[in-house]
């Protein structure tokens, strides 16, 4: 092996698509690099990580959407969309730190095993610095711990479950999105205005972590405000007929009907409690009502006409700058870019993993590195505008977001498929952010950021 | 050698070879090329394709030599997994204890099941231990949680105990070794435009599978692989013989329960975190694909089916459009359109449909699996004798 | 009292009486032939001493020990085995193996797990399996895949895998039936060769009277369930209530 | 007491969707001798025939003139119905709500069809085939079939509705004796009962008062003397495959406003109904449609909380708990014969 030479790999590289070694070389000291996939190149690797076959394959289709139109906007290609909007003015269209922004693409099957091979892959073989995406807390959960063994930055995508920042947190893992415990607190006085303070609920609940975290915090927000909650009923993953957990409602003494359920569950579960024809009744002199705490246009649009004035919450909305104004300057800007190349308006979901790919190149920018470290450091405590939420910021304690929720409702009279829902509050943030020692939180440590080298 | 005949132990070098060589054939493209999509030889994927293949194996000592088709042996793989992490939790961050822990484990799960679903045969026996794995599956996702940790899986925390450790100080989770030899640890190779990785975990997994390939290959030339054979052809007969079926099944069973276990100890030990996913009735599945896609009964089809697999699980799952643009972008616009057009459908997201239509080639055309098509090259190309591969009977 | 020993053997299916009060008494190293028309239950009759059958009243003792309840492979593993009407052997394997089998089944009994030891490495085996072979004339075929032979040479097959653990008592299912004359002769050779040449009781349940009367000692005539005579072959020729059993269908 | 009847009721109807896959799934074994794996893509289809058919009736273009906005700002055109403007708006409206009974119609025929081209084109020649290779080429065929399904029409559930008329829930309580709202049950599961009853009785009346029955009965208990008696076996037993795929495609129609269908809703049957057949015994009609109704009946009182706070987490595992029970206590489950599927 006279003309071999062994060397820590991607010094010598000059396309930024190629493979890297996980860590630190064991027999050969070399000029060891400052972190994993240091991008030494004209280009730097992001690994968007959706989705794309199972259920929530719709779901991940969109969130790659928007982060293609991310890409090309960092690329300086497109109309920039919320670059021009985005409080922070260190991104003008040439990439990241001046290197040309690629990305590659896996598949999660939203399975925490899939998930992370499909992230190892990124990170081993095509040198991706950041990973991004998903569509369930179970896989930001395992995709989180898995960045911060490897030493990348991990921007997580549509995770919900109070433990992601929670129990399971991680110095390298970031949530834009809400979660459990934001949702209920901005429904809580909603539901109270519209339904009154005096209503008995029976909660259905998809049994597993994130279903029990939502129903925890739902549970306590109501409580908090006089409901009661007489019956909560664990419901198997698997289940897709819940004829057998709804049929005793009614007859319960309950008024309302919470659904934790996500994704197609939700929308087998409402479908089927509208079928029995719960919200045409009358309990306790009142109106039945369901309410459906975490809401996605793509569930709206599986459960049709049955989403018809079912309240629920959302992280954003595409129409939350016409209707509520500037303060949620950026939406529009958004919405332009991604219709026009795409023809319909963008999910929650698409807008959140855009923003975290904003935020990403951002914090690289104003921190000068791609080391994790830096990135940490610049994104921690982090306060910005512009990004369609409103002000935002970005908590140290535990990498959670606080902004505006969005509090929304099933439209009676849909004009369009993607006009299901209409916006019937915004719940400032305040109203929404806990302590960082919330016992719904307790239990985690972020530790330090690892940036792998 | 090593209680070989000539052929097997040619085999078993070849299998040895491929395994030591892996991150440069599995690297074939360099890294700047187009192609270089196509590489698996980075740690990740190489482990899992001798992990999945040491399954695969075990899977096979029980289809392949008493042909009981088990529809739950990803639960003992999941069992493995959990017993490994617990491990790492609780003990040490050595994966000596994780392994000997998941393959005991393992196997006594095995001789539970096994003794229940052994009681009857053909497909009542597919349901039995179908029936069993889900049970563990939909338990594990909810209801045992506290052990499973659910939905998200067991992974490890910074505080737990951990006693035969030092102190943890570092701040993160520490990693999994071997006596102090990091399993993530690797040296890069940079040859010309290539790019080669070796890393200390898959080079323990491969030496794991050869051990795991060489027991399976004394165990088929064995006396205890005969009379497993026997039961597969003439269960009547064998009980006219003077032997007892059900023990010789058992042990089978109990012994490819403990390969499942060993294999998805492994998986924790390289990567530790161990999901419920690992345990549903589609993993069961897979490795059943794995086993008949290269070759049931054959020594190594299956090691090649478990390849096959996960190549396209984790290589076509990852081509998208922007890349299939990039291939096309020599041609003119609407050819390199038309092009993407067609090929789109099939890589990326639609990964599953090239899966599902290569499972159908494949059992048309070579009923006996990647292995039969091996031979059928071999006859083509002018090797008279059968080559690398293995027939279960001679 | 002989070898085998039969006493008061009830057997009902349902409404139907298969077997009443059969009595049998083998004589160590004879041949002893049961014959009878159809239905005469024959079939029953052996399938309780093999234990795949149990009787409802009655005992059956193998050199004085009862194998009523015992699973068939202990009753092999006593010194029992059988032939089958079709011959039922391992048909994915190799002739040798297929003789190996019985040779270890012998020596391990009933379960053992050496996984780890060279099947082919253990000589001992291989030439007990071999020289059995070459007993029965089939050494040639060795290696040949066992499904390929012809109905004979599966028959002959048969036999070595049973002869190889060196039964106390053989027991042959009507072990020409379906053959062609050759094949009968050959056969009818066979097992004249093994009763010259080994230390063994046959019991032999059989339609063709050609091979009866070549072959055995002493002849059970069965009808509906019961034993019509004993006795040794020249007897049974020609004895009335045999006739009268078989309404002519005796050759 | 109310309980007991509102948990039966749920249990017949889940029951009867298990029933009508597992029966289409056990014609086929007891008949061909092959293990389907596809069967639950022939129900996943089947629901996607009535999607096709309610897409089809609200293909639309667009009005020729301008009225408002839409999201980008952009002028916005109306979208015109097809079928209002031929059938006129009441007929038109009557059609789209009406789309799934219909559908009925165009997936009988489709459904027989390509039950046709699977059995002619794939299956016949995987009769002599070991069990597992037709398992991996049925799970082949379903991957492929349910990949094709997403490819058009998205991961997302599609909402199907009912018709109007069958929508909301019939208080069986108050005709009962109990008070109102006590025990209630939606309109259109009662119509999926009545039908998968009919279906049911349809099928086994079919084998057993015509003359095709009647020879599909005979090959099924033994094959080769029916081929000996110069009958064409193979031809009907292209029949039946065609026959059971309807079945599970009907089945598949009609369980549309149950939940929205998806592209992957077959594989989750696929297990279950496995289940079913194998507790009910391989190859015996009567046994999958009672084991269809037992489990459904049995999952539908597990989900009760009283049971669940004795037994934890029960609801998860009953169908497989059940399944363990029958199959160790009778060997060959409910109805099974001797000797299918036991090699």
């Amino acid at each position: 092996m006279s003309n071999s030479r062994f060397t820590r790999r991607g010094l010598l590289k000059t396309s930024a698509v190629g493979t890297a070694g996980l860590a630190m070389p064991m027999f050969f000291t070399s000029q060891a690099n400052a972190f994993t996939n240091e991008p030494t190149g004209s280009t730097v690797t992001l690994g968007f990580n959706v989705p794309q076959s199972g259920p929530y394959a719709d779901e991940g289709a969109d969130e790659l959407r928007a982060f293609q139109l991310a890409v090309e906007h960092l690329n300086g290609e497109g109309d920039g969309g919320m670059l021009s909007t985005f409080s922070s003015k260190t991104l003008d269209g040439t990439g990241i730190l001046g290197k040309k922004v690629q990305f590659v693409t896996g598949d999660t099957q939203t399975k925490s095993d899939a998930a992370r091979a499909s992230a190892q892959s990124m990170i081993q073989k095509d040198g991706a610095v950041m990973i991004s995406g998903g569509s369930s807390s179970g896989v930001a959960v395992a995709v989180q711990a898995l960045c911060q063994e490897a030493g990348v930055i991990f921007m997580a995508g549509l995770t919900h479950s109070n433990d992601t920042t929670g129990k399971d947190k991680k110095a390298n893992g970031f949530r834009h999105f809400f979660n459990a415990y934001m949702s209920a607190a901005a429904l809580a006085p909603v539901l109270a205005q519209l339904y009154g303070t005096d209503r008995k609920v029976y909660s259905l609940t998809a049994d597993y972590t994130w279903g029990w975290t939502q129903q925890e915090s739902i549970k306590a927000a109501t409580e908090a405000m006089g409901w009661t909650t007489i019956n909560d009923v664990r419901t198997p993953l698997a289940a897709t007929d819940f004829s057998s957990y709804i049929a005793p409602v009614l007859n319960s003494g309950a008024d309302v009907l919470v659904l934790n359920h996500y994704g197609g569950n939700m929308v087998n579960s409402l479908t089927n409690a509208v079928q029995f024809g719960l919200r045409d009744k009358q309990v306790n002199g009142k109106n039945f009502e369901i309410v459906v705490p975490l809401y996605s246009e793509l569930m709206a649009k599986g459960a049709g006409k049955n989403i018809a004035g079912i309240v629920g919450s959302q992280n954003w909305d595409w129409k939350l700058e016409n209707e509520k104004g500037a303060r949620y300057t950026g939406t529009n800007a958004f919405v332009q870019s991604f219709g026009a190349k795409y023809g319909f308006p963008p999910s929650q979901a698409a807008q959140t993993c855009y923003a975290q790919t904003l935020l990403y190149a951002d914090a690289v920018n104003r921190g000068k590195s791609f080391n994790p470290c830096s990135v940490v450091e610049a994104l921690e405590g982090f306060e910005f505008d512009g990004l369609g939420n409103g002000p935002t910021l970005y908590r140290k304690d535990d990498h959670q977001c606080f902004k505006d929720v969005v509090v929304v409702r099933g439209k009676e009279n849909p004009e369009n498929e993607f006009d299901l829902v209409e916006i019937v509050e915004v719940t400032p943030a305040d109203k929404v952010t806990y302590a960082p020692d919330n016992p719904m939180f307790a239990g985690g440590d972020l530790g330090a950021c690892n940036p792998g080298a | 050698m090593l209680g070989l005949n000539r052929r097997d132990f040619a085999m078993l070098l070849l299998v040895a070879a491929l395994a030591l060589f892996a991150p440069f054939i599995l690297n074939p493209f360099p890294t700047a090329s187009g192609l270089s999509q196509f590489n698996a030889g980075y740690p990740d994927l190489m482990q899992r394709f001798v992990i999945f293949g040491i399954f695969a194996i075990g899977f096979n000592i029980l289809f392949g030599l008493t042909g009981y088709l088990s529809f739950g042996h990803a639960a003992f793989l999941g069992v493995g997994s959990y017993s490994a992490v617990w491990m790492f939790k609780l003990l040490s961050m050595n994966v000596l204890p994780a392994l000997v822990l998941s393959v005991v484990i393992a196997g006594l799960f095995a001789l539970l099941i096994g003794y229940v679903s052994l009681r009857r045969s053909g497909i009542y026996f597919s349901i039995l231990t179908l029936a069993f794995a889900q049970m563990s599956f939909n338990l594990a996702y909810s209801v045992l949680t506290p052990i499973t940790n659910g939905e998200t899986g067991l992974q490890l925390a910074l505080d737990d105990p951990r006693i035969l450790d030092a102190a943890n100080t570092a701040g993160s989770v520490p990693v999994t070794s071997l006596f102090g030899l990091e399993m993530r640890s690797a040296v890069t190779l940079d040859l010309a435009g290539w790019s080669f990785t070796f890393s200390v975990g898959y080079y323990l997994c491969a030496l794991i599978m050869l051990v795991a390939f060489y027991i399976s290959v004394r165990l088929f030339r064995s006396p205890f692989g005969m009379m497993l054979r026997a039961i597969k052809t003439n269960q009547q007969r064998v009980n006219y013989t003077g032997l007892n079926s059900r023990p010789y099944t058992l042990a089978a069973f109990v012994i490819s329960g403990m390969y499942a276990g060993l294999a998805g100890g492994l998986l924790a030990c390289m990567d530790p975190l161990a999901g419920a996913d690992r345990m549903q009735w589609t993993a069961s599945g897979e490795v059943v694909l794995m086993t008949i896609l290269g070759g049931a009964g054959t020594l190594i089809g299956p090691v090649l089916g478990a390849g096959f697999i996960k190549y396209f699980e984790n290589i076509f799952s990852k081509i998208n459009d922007s890349i299939l643009h990039q291939w096309f972008s020599f041609l003119p616009d609407w050819m390199e359109n038309l092009l993407v057009n067609i090929f789109y459908p099939f890589v990326g997201k639609g990964w599953h449909l090239t899966l599902g239509i290569l499972f159908m080639l494949v059992v048309i055309f070579l009923p006996g699996g990647l292995v039969q098509g091996g031979q059928k090259i071999a006859r083509k190309l002018g090797f008279g004798k059968k080559s690398n591969s293995d027939t279960p009977a001679e | 009292m002989g070898i085998l020993n039969v006493q008061n053997v009830n057997k009902r299916f349902g409404g139907l009486k298969a077997l009443s009060n059969v009595n049998l008494d083998v004589k160590e190293n004879t041949v002893h032939a049961v014959i009878g028309p159809n239905g005469a239950g024959k079939s029953t009759l052996l399938n309780c001493l093999v234990g795949k059958l149990i009787p409802d009243t009655g005992t059956v003792t193998f050199q004085d020990k009862s194998v009523l309840g015992k699973k068939p492979f202990e009753i092999n593993q006593m010194g029992i085995s059988r032939v089958f009407q079709t011959p039922e052997i391992f048909s994915d394997l190799s002739v040798l193996e297929n003789v190996m089998i019985p040779c270890f089944a012998r020596r391990d009994g009933s379960f053992k797990v050496n996984a780890l030891s060279n099947m082919m490495g253990q000589r001992d085996m291989v030439d007990q399996a071999e020289q059995m072979l070459i007993d029965l004339h089939m050494i040639d075929k060795r290696n040949m895949h066992a499904a390929s032979m012809s109905r004979g040479d599966k028959r002959r097959l048969e036999m070595a895998m049973c002869l190889v653990q060196q039964p106390r008592l053989l027991l042959l299912d009507e072990p020409t039936a379906g053959m062609a004359r050759a094949d009968t002769n050959n056969t009818i050779d066979l097992l004249k060769q093994i009763k010259a040449e080994r230390d063994i009781t046959m019991v032999i349940i059989e339609h063709d009277m050609h091979v009866v009367f070549s072959l055995s000692d002493r002849i059970t005539v069965l009808a509906q369930g019961t034993p019509l005579v004993e006795d040794i072959p020249e007897n049974i020729k020609g004895h009335p209530k045999v006739k009268e059993a078989y309404l002519g269908e005796a050759a | 007491m109310d309980a007991i009847i509102l948990q039966t009721l749920n249990g017949l109807d889940k029951g009867s969707a298990y029933a009508l896959i597992a029966l289409g799934l056990t014609l086929i074994f007891g008949t061909l001798g092959v293990v389907n794996f596809a069967h639950g893509a022939l129900f996943m289809l089947g629901a996607f025939c009535a999607v096709t058919v309610s897409k089809l009736f609200q293909l639309s273009h667009k009005a020729s003139e301008a009225t408002g906005v839409d999201f980008m700002g952009q002028p916005k055109f109306e979208d015109v119905l097809y079928v209002k403007e031929w059938f006129g708006n009441d007929l038109g409206a009557w059609l789209i709500d009406w789309s799934v009974p219909l559908s009925i119609l165009f997936a009988i025929p489709i459904m027989i069809g390509i039950g046709f081209i699977m059995e002619r084109g794939l299956i016949k020649h995987f009769y002599k085939r070991p069990h597992a290779d037709q398992i991996l080429v049925t799970f082949g065929l379903a991957i492929v079939l349910q990949e094709v399904v997403k490819y058009f029409y998205g991961a997302n559930p599609i909402p199907t509705p009912s018709p109007m008329a069958f929508r909301g829930s019939f208080d069986f309580g108050v005709m009962l004796g109990f008070d109102p709202n006590v025990i209630i049950y939606p309109y259109w599961r009662m119509v999926y009962f009545a039908f998968s009853l009919t279906l049911v009785g349809g099928v086994f009346a079919f084998l057993q008062f015509t003359t095709f029955g009647m020879v599909v009965r005979a090959g099924m208990a033994d094959r080769e003397t029916v081929g000996l008696l110069g009958i064409n076996i193979d031809k009907r037993f292209t029949i039946m495959f065609g026959i059971a795929a309807a079945v599970a495609g009907l089945a598949g129609v009609m369980y549309t406003p149950i939940n929205s269908p998806n592209y992957h809703m077959g594989m989750d049957f696929l297990v279950l109904s496995f289940v079913v057949v194998v507790v009910g015994g391989m190859g015996s009609l009567p046994g999958a449609v009672l084991a269809g109704f037992m489990l459904g009946i049995l999952e539908s009182f597990a989900s009760l909380n009283e049971v669940k706070d004795i037994i934890p987490g029960i609801d998860q595992i009953i169908i497989y708990v059940v399944a363990i029970i029958i199959l160790l206590t009778r060997p060959r489950g409910l109805m099974g014969r001797k000797g299918v599927m036991e090699e």
